[in-house]
């Protein structure tokens, strides 16, 4: 992949950043509004795609961010399970319990742990997509 | 020059997380910042415009006259083709048009290409060394320095006002 | 109950293409068009007529609302449709790379 | 309300069937991208915004990946399959028939279980079931979210994320390994 004009670099480079903004946005307010951690997981892949896309992959050492995409998404289902066992550093003999203290919903610090949960998924599914993504460019870059 | 840029983009970022969210709590404020932080780490590599020429403010005069001219522009131009397009013989006669740059800085050409394509009837298809490639709808001149007046002459004059 | 009836017909469709065309693409497309049916199903039977969407304004008191539990679990399957669909695509194009051809006929008589 | 669906529905029905009949597999994907952002309007009507924002945004990323795929690749379908008709010989032999009696046969049972299935469910827009009044009731009690979806999917129901998300990593691992790069050489 070459990348593409130089207009649409700039563009790029003015809102990829946003989007990114945007898919964080989604993946904290996910107890409050729609979305959550699946959603803004795969809208913060969409901007390093929008990234990738546009400039082509000459632009970044693509091998190596694969490698690490990898490795967060074996951080964000690790920390995921450690999560749901935490309980048990409690002395509460429960699978996913909801140890954090709760607060009044409707506020952004509320439902105990659910926030954090939806910000492990989030980095699950994003590192997940994009070495999907990245697997496929890769593969035809090869040969 | 630099670390203004990364301190502009951040400001950015905060911004719009205000404007997405709507609340001016403690929380929402902290995890602002926090999350525009982080979007500045990643992303302000990428953004690497001449910023500081902005803070004049008879830039930003020019610019607010930039866009109502913009939007006079646009709208004429859709009248023209719906005309085009609702006339029984169709007349069109397109082409793509090479004009010269006089423009220098990679946001002011993006502006401009991004205002010819918003114009209906013309499209900006690629910018190679100086020379903006135009797709139009009716190619009315072959002169290169009418066709170019006509096209992008007037935005060119007033974003050289904005930018340089 | 028609809408239950169309479900049905737009998974049959899906079942059609998987069944009869040649194309591994095609193939592809008729699984992710019987997924989406389920999709929808599962949504229709989670609706409530008059019922709003499940977010509820805590300072208010709980009007009737739409139940949460189907959508949940399309949340999720989702998700899984996209990694399933990524995976088949990849093994589609490893046997374009290897057979040079996207027909399953035509693989079958190549292979060995 | 339900005619809105029924078009929809009609129309994905549509876009599906030309999906599988386009002869250009660049407008093959294209009609499946009707199917989805249909599904998303659908999604819509039917109030779980949840599932339209993930929806809109999991068939793009989608779209991307298969035309990623096709651009390797060719964008004819099959090439034009000349039917051999051999005189004397006519269509109606042994093996056609029994297709046919096959496909009846599975027609059938599919429309039977349907049929078995849709007795037993309530018509649209009436629901009665134990969990969901108890959901509504308790939830943001019970989980302190205000957006049910996120409750019973991360609390009630925290173990089918763990599947779901153990699925996505088995998916994207056979993925990195089925693509495998050439072995480096050092």
């Amino acid at each position: 992949m070459k990348g593409m004009t130089i207009i649409v670099k700039n563009v790029t480079a003015l809102l990829s950043g946003l989007i990114f903004l945007y898919g964080c946005y989604i993946v904290l307010h996910g107890h409050l509004t729609p979305g959550g951690g699946f959603a803004g997981g795969i809208i913060i892949a969409g901007s390093f795609i929008l990234l990738v896309i546009a400039n082509g992959i000459q632009y970044f050492r693509l091998n190596k961010e694969k490698e690490e995409s990898s490795l967060f998404e074996g951080a964000g289902i690790f920390c995921f399970l450690l999560l749901a066992t935490g309980g048990l550093f409690l002395a509460v003999p429960v699978f996913f319990k909801n140890l954090l203290p709760g607060g009044t919903p409707g506020e952004l610090l509320s439902a105990g742990i659910i926030p954090v949960y939806n910000i492990f998924i989030g980095i699950e599914v994003a590192a997940a997509l994009l070495s999907i993504f990245l697997a496929f460019v890769i593969f035809k870059t090869e040969d | 020059m630099r670390a203004i840029n990364v301190l502009i983009y951040f400001l950015i970022c905060f911004a719009t997380w205000l404007l997405l969210t709507h609340n001016l709590g403690w929380q929402n404020l902290v995890a602002g910042s926090v999350i525009s932080l982080l979007t500045t780490l990643v992303f302000s590599r990428y953004f690497n415009f001449d910023v500081t020429k902005m803070i004049n403010p008879v830039r930003w005069f020019w610019m607010i006259i930039y866009i109502i001219y913009f939007i006079w522009q646009c709208v004429k131009a859709n009248f023209d083709v719906a005309y085009r397009v609702l006339h029984p013989a169709m007349p069109i006669k397109p082409g793509i048009v090479r004009v010269n740059l006089t423009l220098q800085g990679s946001l002011a050409r993006t502006i401009l290409a991004n205002s010819i394509t918003m114009t209906p009837g013309t499209i900006a298809v690629d910018i190679i060394d100086d020379i903006l490639y135009v797709h139009w709808i009716y190619v009315r001149y072959l002169d290169h320095d009418r066709y170019a007046y006509r096209i992008s002459g007037k935005f060119e004059r007033i974003l050289k006002k904005i930018f340089e | 109950m028609i809408t239950y009836l169309l479900c049905f017909i737009l998974f049959l469709v899906g079942l059609y293409g998987v069944l009869t065309r040649k194309n591994l693409i095609k193939i592809i497309i008729g699984l992710s068009v019987m997924e989406y049916s389920l999709y929808l199903f599962l949504a229709l039977i989670g609706y409530i007529d008059g019922g709003a969407a499940p977010i509820i304004d805590p300072s208010k008191p709980a009007g009737l609302v739409v139940d949460p539990l189907p959508q949940a679990f399309v949340l999720t399957a989702i998700v899984i449709g996209l990694a399933t669909t990524a995976l088949l695509l990849a093994i589609a194009i490893r046997l374009y790379k290897k057979y040079n051809t996207f027909d399953i006929d035509k693989i079958n008589t190549l292979k060995g | 309300m339900e005619t809105t669906l029924i078009v929809i529905l009609i129309l994905m029905i549509a876009g599906a069937l030309h999906a599988l009949h386009a002869r250009d597999l660049l407008s093959a994907i294209v009609s499946y991208a009707v199917v989805g952002y249909s599904l998303v309007v659908g999604f819509l009507v039917l109030k779980a915004p949840d599932l339209a924002i993930v929806q809109i945004v999991v068939e793009t990323i989608a779209l991307i990946i298969m035309v990623s795929v096709l651009i390797i690749s060719t964008r004819e379908d099959l090439a034009k399959r000349d039917t051999i008709i051999i005189k004397g010989q006519s269509y109606i032999n042994v093996r056609n028939l029994a297709y046919i009696f096959f496909a009846v046969v599975a027609g059938f049972f599919l429309v039977y279980f349907f049929n078995m299935v849709s007795s037993g469910l309530e018509p649209l827009g009436v629901h009665e079931t134990r969990m969901a009044t108890e959901y509504i009731k308790n939830g943001v009690e019970g989980t302190g979210s205000v957006n049910l979806v996120t409750g019973v999917l991360l609390d009630y129901r925290g173990f089918d994320t763990l599947g779901e998300a153990t699925i996505l990593f088995t998916a994207v691992m056979g993925i990195l390994a089925i693509l495998r790069l050439k072995t480096h050489k050092i």
